[in-house]
């Protein structure tokens, strides 16, 4: 077989919680038998932009904050493949933010992991939109699910904790599923800790609060689940499951004609619209 | 009144507020003169608001085949006062205006003594269920028919054909007010033959009226293009409308993104996965999409770019053009990679350009660039049909599973002699790679290591090298063995052709040079200039950013002349033979060889 | 073993992984020699990721001042085998290693055969509750004090001032460690006066040791600068990082924005209500900066905008230097405008140019752009105190409420002489005036007029033009009087430097200049060029940034030389005087005036 | 008097909504006698972007969707000045939705008018980011107010209907009172059709419901607030009025020094501070 990129080689601090993520996508993405060469991981930069080295993929390295909208390209040109961005909050949540907005609005079929430790990592710990308030004057941290929930189209929104491995592999198989099967964008966030510049775990791990282990949830109603999430923030816990789902269509099924090829795999040769160029020529003579 | 005048080249002006429907006038007044075999230009000239702004449309038909306006105009067309204050002074010494007197009588103050004024009260043909512009339009059809002498029907079938996208309920009030015009010219001592001139009839091939943006959209999407991202902005949106239209029939997809970051870098995930992608914006746009570009240079992704530039800095003016922004396709953005930037000047080229750089695009897995102005990107033209089937989608250097499994190791930047490395795209089994903008290995991993990042560099470079004179070349015009020469791109070639066959007419020898390739500068353009005593560049902008290209590329400033503009507004021919021989060492090597006539 | 010599000038580098404090050792030794009144210059040579990847820092302490490091380590204190792998080839054949022997033996084939090298068996002298990599940084600062022949008082007052932040229960067990270090060397045969070292004592006034950022931020602090935002990106983090810290007590405002297109539109908020205002990136960032820093050009708004720049392209090598933005800063972005660019070459100039950058701003109400490189921007050095009371905050063509009651009228883009309108800053009573980016009157009203337009063009391009010659002028070095010289910017100033003196020495006399504005190109620069039959360009780039804008600037290209480099690192010192010497023409040259020693 | 810029004329077609947010915005500043030199009123790109034009007052034309980094500029380094920024849908919630999202986040005290007419006007008809679904494959349009209430430190969120003058003009003096009063950022978003290219004016007059109607809504609470928006809009409604309400601190207030002067005001000569300069000079003495 062709040798190719060593995937195992990362570069994270000793007890990162992005270790876990990685872990659990490869585990996710073997036990569901996606093949490697129809994945591909898109990160953008950061600690956790370095997720793509280390899964055995197609990947690409993003410009930092643009790693949706070149997901997008990759998954309107070829939805065949099993899509999955990632990055982190500063990427996401700071940079990246009209995007995401966008992206919500779009529900293309690929799934996002935003890694989030609250911190920006690789620049060596400047807050990112969702930390503390760590004094008066500071701005409050931002929750990436309220902010789907605000927009129209979204059908998946989720969080996970690497401190709770379980519930971050059954959200991260739900996830898979839930693009591969073309119901569009699944937005999981997962809370994984920064143990050189913002060691959260304890902190964390004291306030995660699994919004599905209440049998009376209903995450098929989005207003609700804005209150919920409203109200376990306001009471000091960051609620975690999947806490909304909603029906949509993928964004590429929705706007290619059906029953067209990819643009990926579209004949390239002029032979094969001739007749179409021409009529359109005729438009324009004189 | 004396003999008609056979017009074989006609400049007219149809100018109002945005929203009169300018337009409508001059295409009607286009379909005629085609149907008698004229070439056809065609240019807008409009404020960048919706309604209000003096809004112009022209053209010029001609039996020749013309890239500009004429220097005056023979015919205005004007709605208002304001139309004649500002385009009175461009109106030819034995030119006619059709005047809107509805709001009084006209002052022409800026009108020569000899130009014929008719003023028409549209108001006395103030006609029920008529939207007012509508009217007027085909009312003054009516008189400019019989002002070129053309019989009512022929009239009344272009009028009929141009409108025929009206329903039918619009389209015979307009027929109706094209009659007032023929009634009103009767009136005046117009009828028919009456008029001061007369249109030939001409042979000349079926052809193809088309803008630039129009142009290079169609080629690109023949070159097998299949996906585009954009964002609206004044001169490209056109691009993005005609894919919008006619992608999604093709297999393909075109996308109105949020905003010009999202544009480029979708077009970037799209190339990734082996699609032919564009992107385009103007100006400011275009700024916003540097790191993008710059990125698909350092990643090594295929992707073509085109900037529709409009006058600048900044929001600038949005309709009016320039070409301003050469220093920041050549230069712009952080670091350096192998780019190449074409620049057509005029529909023809914009297909042919067009084709070629989505092909270069994929042969060295890079940026490349296409360089439009407003004028170049909507001015229209009568121009051969394009050669389709000569089109040809080169494919690169693609792996497929079958050339993976011959080799021991596969990475994604493999160094290679020709600097390009061979490609698997995502899909392709065994082919699992890693594409980034850090500098990295072969491997595509993140790698600092001096003796790598100096391989990478020397690797992607050598792209361009490789390609050696392996780039459109530039269109000549004159005598090439020429002392003096005159060398520009995009808005500019139209003009240049006709001022370098006016000087010739006139026994001055001029050699005209439109480079096709503004970046790498191709031998080509430096043999040009090295072999004469004096080259003028002629350009849009304040600078001359052009000529200092060709001096940072090596070519001798004290040869260069310069002639440029940046008010908003073309060349026109004589005002650039002017400037020409307003240049003294231009001028002195043309006295020199003692050929003035 | 023989006498210690006395060693005036050391070049250190201590090195492992990241996070290994390599820092640490590096600053004690400063510490000392600083004490001692040597200069000193530090520089960081780490991967773009937190923990790992080869880390390693330099210093360099000399009886004369240097901007650079020596040619080769003659100390190197090596935390692991990778660090002796990667630097071995790069220490002095009379050199000393000081290794951790902990993980296994050491591989000495990247040393030369004389290299002393100390093996510090760091794992015996494991200590309890003691972090060890404090641990081996003050364990080997002990050994290194003993080759420099430091009497143990003096180092541990040294070791204990550089640690003075850490608290007391973490400074005690570093004190043991370091008395470890001592124990060790006695060990070994190492004990006072035995080492192959001693330092000198020379007087020096008290100096600071300040990097480029750190310098430049202060600057414009002391400027009056008030406003600054940014967005994390190295190497221009220190920049935000120290307004944020420094600002807010001096009624300023330090902002880490969400992008860096918020950051440049924030800071022309800033600017628009007569705040001194600056924004700054590192090159992908500066990239999307583009189109704030254009508008800022057309809307007038006077900005400071600062470039560290890294590798590139795209995200690059973001720890490493390099100079190949100089295009972007020069030619980036749509359109043109009014702009200076501004090119330090270590922290005096920063801290100096900065506060002409910021008042500059003010006078021109334009763009000035600082262009910095990682080099530049994060390598310390021993400078005299700033000159605080000499900085003056220019104020700029203002208008209170008094003068504008004597106006007649006021428009915001009134046009005049200098191409400068006066400002009254919202707030003013009686001012209310109008700010665009688009093309407009003198209201400050959209306008496409052509003839309004060349006026605004002119009268913006005038601002430069009116500035004459009162831009800062280059530093000079060597023999202005020689028939070859050396031109270069930022991060070889310290270096060329060297390199002419080095010439100088060899009877070889070479004029050196370093350019401190870049754009637009002064005479001084071109006149440098013009008096001498060859001048080598240096720089850090791959296609000859520098060399190609002075020749677009009219610099006779036959004339330049260039000398590149672009893997991450910079020039030693006579590996510049090698480059400099193998140009045939600077060489030829040379030799015609028969002074080669 | 000086003569200064004549601000009576518009360029916008006759009928389009624009006119009704600019005469209700300069009869709002008169009646609050806010100082015309005290004003500012910046705008972006788009039909919406020339309203500074038209107030009298200091005018700023920003960059295309860029207009809160620069009004956040403004009114950070001279908060006395009462601030407008304005813009279109296509400015505030394609290009700019980063920014927006991150201004909710700050709470700067300002006036946001965000002149929404679900389409490009300038750019002659293109699809907004709020525009109603035209065919199947098209997006969600999506709710600016929603996304509001999805971020903290939101303090004013309201949407009027330029068909309803005169919850337009008490929403507009509740936007001006809620900045001065140095409460924070009131996002302020108008339904201004564009007769041109999207005439709405019907459509919108017949689904317009004005939350603050009915007696019992709680505009303080942000969830139940989240909840009646999202039943109102799956109902076809288009809710209006003052939305939500919360405490905050205007961000300039936050993060000066208590007590400091104005970073425009300060002195700019190097004597003011040139013992704490050589304070710091000494931080850097070896
Ligand atoms: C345009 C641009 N701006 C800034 C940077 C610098 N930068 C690199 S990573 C990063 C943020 C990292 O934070 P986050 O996204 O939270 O990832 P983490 O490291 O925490 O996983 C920044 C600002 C960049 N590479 N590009
Ligand atoms: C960077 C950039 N991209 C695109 C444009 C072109 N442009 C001008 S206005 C506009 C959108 C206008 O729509 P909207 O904001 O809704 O305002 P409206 O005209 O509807 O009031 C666009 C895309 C621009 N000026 N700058
Ligand atoms: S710095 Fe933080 S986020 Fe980055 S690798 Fe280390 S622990 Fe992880
Ligand atoms: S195009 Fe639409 S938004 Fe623009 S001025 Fe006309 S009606 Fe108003
Ligand atoms: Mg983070
Ligand atoms: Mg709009």
């Amino acid at each position: 077989m062709t040798r190719t990129f060593d995937h195992t080689n990362t570069i994270w601090c000793a007890g990162c919680g992005h270790f876990g993520v990685r872990n659990t996508l490869v585990s996710a993405l073997r036990d569901l038998e996606v093949p490697p060469h129809e994945t591909m991981v898109l990160a953008g930069i950061g600690c956790s932009g370095t997720i793509q080295n280390n899964v055995e993929a197609y990947g690409y390295h993003a410009l930092h904050g643009r790693v949706l909208p070149a997901a997008l390209g990759v998954a309107l040109t070829n939805p065949h493949l099993t899509i999955i961005a990632a990055g982190g909050d500063g990427d996401g949540y700071a940079i990246g933010a009209g995007h995401l907005v966008h992206t919500f609005k779009r529900n293309p079929a690929m799934v996002y992991l935003l890694m989030n430790n609250a911190v920006y990592g690789l620049t060596k710990g400047q807050d990112s939109p969702t930390a503390a308030p760590s004094h008066e004057a500071a701005e409050q941290g931002m929750d990436g699910i309220s902010l789907g929930l605000a927009l129209p189209g979204t059908t998946f929104l989720a969080r996970a904790f690497t401190g709770a491995p379980e519930q971050m592999d059954r959200l991260m198989r739900a996830a898979l599923i839930h693009s591969q099967q073309g119901r569009g964008f699944a937005f999981l966030e997962i809370l994984s800790p920064c143990v050189t510049y913002n060691d959260t775990y304890a902190d964390w791990a004291g306030r995660v609060v699994d919004l599905e282990a209440d049998d009376r949830y209903d995450r098929f109603d989005r207003a609700k689940a804005f209150g919920r999430v409203h109200e376990v923030s306001e009471g000091g816990g960051i609620p975690t499951g999947l806490v909304f789902e909603g029906d949509g269509t993928d964004m590429a099924a929705r706007i290619m004609v059906k029953g067209t090829v990819a643009p990926a795999h579209q004949p390239t040769d002029v032979d094969a619209h001739l007749d179409g160029y021409r009529d359109l020529m005729a438009e324009y003579a004189v | 009144m004396s003999k008609p005048k056979t017009i074989i080249d006609l400049t007219a002006m149809v100018a109002g507020q945005g929203g009169d429907g300018s337009l409508t006038v001059i295409s009607i007044l286009t379909e005629l003169l085609a149907r008698r075999g004229y070439h056809l230009f065609t240019s807008r000239n409009v404020a960048s608001r919706i309604k209000g702004g003096l809004a112009a449309a022209t053209m010029r038909g001609s039996v020749a085949r013309r890239g500009c306006l004429g220097d005056s105009f023979d015919l205005l067309v004007a709605f208002d006062q304001e139309a004649i204050d500002l385009n009175g002074h461009l109106v030819a010494d034995d030119g006619v205006v059709i005047y809107d007197a509805s709001d009084g009588p006209l002052d022409r103050t800026s009108l020569a003594e000899a130009v014929k004024v008719i003023e028409v009260p549209f108001g006395r043909y103030a006609v029920r269920d008529l939207r007012r512009d509508l009217f007027k339009n085909s009312l003054s059809f009516g008189v400019i028919s019989r002002l070129l002498g053309i019989a009512q029907d022929e009239a009344q079938d272009c009028l009929t054909h141009a409108l025929r996208r009206l329903p039918p309920r619009l389209l015979e009030p307009n027929v109706r007010a094209f009659r007032f015009g023929l009634d009103f010219a009767d009136e005046v001592g117009l009828g028919l033959g009456q008029g001061p001139w007369c249109v030939d009839r001409v042979a000349r091939e079926e052809q193809l009226l088309i803008n630039g943006n129009d142009a290079l959209a169609f080629g690109f999407m023949a070159a097998g293009g299949r996906f585009y991202a954009g964002y609206p902005i004044t001169p490209a949106t056109e691009i993005l409308e005609f894919l919008q239209k006619h992608l999604p029939a093709r297999g393909g997809i075109a996308l109105q993104a949020e905003d010009e970051l999202a544009a480029v870098n979708m077009a970037i995930g799209a190339a990734m996965t082996g699609t032919r992608a564009m992107t385009g914006s103007s100006s400011p746009g275009y700024s916003l999409m540097q790191e993008g570009i710059v990125h698909a240079g350092s990643a090594e992704i295929p992707l073509v770019i085109v900037d529709s530039q409009r006058s600048g800095p900044s929001t600038g003016m949005p309709t009016k053009p320039e070409q301003s922004d050469l220093d920041m396709m050549v230069f712009g953005g952080n670091g350096e990679f192998p780019r190449i930037v074409l620049a057509p000047g005029g529909p023809k080229d914009c297909f042919d350009l067009a084709v070629t750089a989505t092909n270069l695009a994929q042969r060295l897995q890079c940026p490349v660039i296409i360089a439009l102005d407003q004028a170049v990107a909507q001015d229209a033209r009568t121009i051969p049909y394009f050669d389709l089937e000569a089109v040809e989608a080169e494919p690169g250097v693609r792996l497929d599973a079958a050339g993976l499994s011959k080799m021991a190791a596969y990475g994604r930047y493999q160094i290679t002699d020709s600097g390009v490395s061979p490609w698997a795209v995502p899909g392709t089994p065994g082919g699992m790679n890693l594409i980034t903008g850090n500098e990295r290995n072969e491997w595509g991993l993140v790698s600092t290591k001096p003796d790598v990042r100096q391989a990478m560099a020397e690797k992607r470079m050598r792209k361009i090298a490789a390609l050696g004179d392996d780039l459109p070349l530039g269109q000549r015009f004159g005598d090439d063995g020429a002392e003096v020469g005159i060398l520009g791109i995009g808005m500019q070639t139209g003009v240049m052709d006709e001022a370098v066959a006016r000087l010739q007419v006139s026994g001055i020898a001029v050699a005209g040079l439109q480079p096709r390739t503004l970046w790498p500068v191709p031998q080509e353009t430096l043999a040009f200039i090295a072999k004469r005593r004096r080259v003028v560049v002629v350009e849009h902008n304040v600078e001359g950013q052009l000529r200092r290209l060709l001096m940072g590329a090596g070519a001798n400033g004290d040869r260069l002349g310069s002639v440029r503009k940046y008010n908003g507004t073309p060349f026109g021919p004589s005002e650039l033979v002017a400037a020409l021989l307003s240049d003294p060492a231009f001028a002195d090597n043309v006295a020199e060889m003692g050929i003035v006539a």
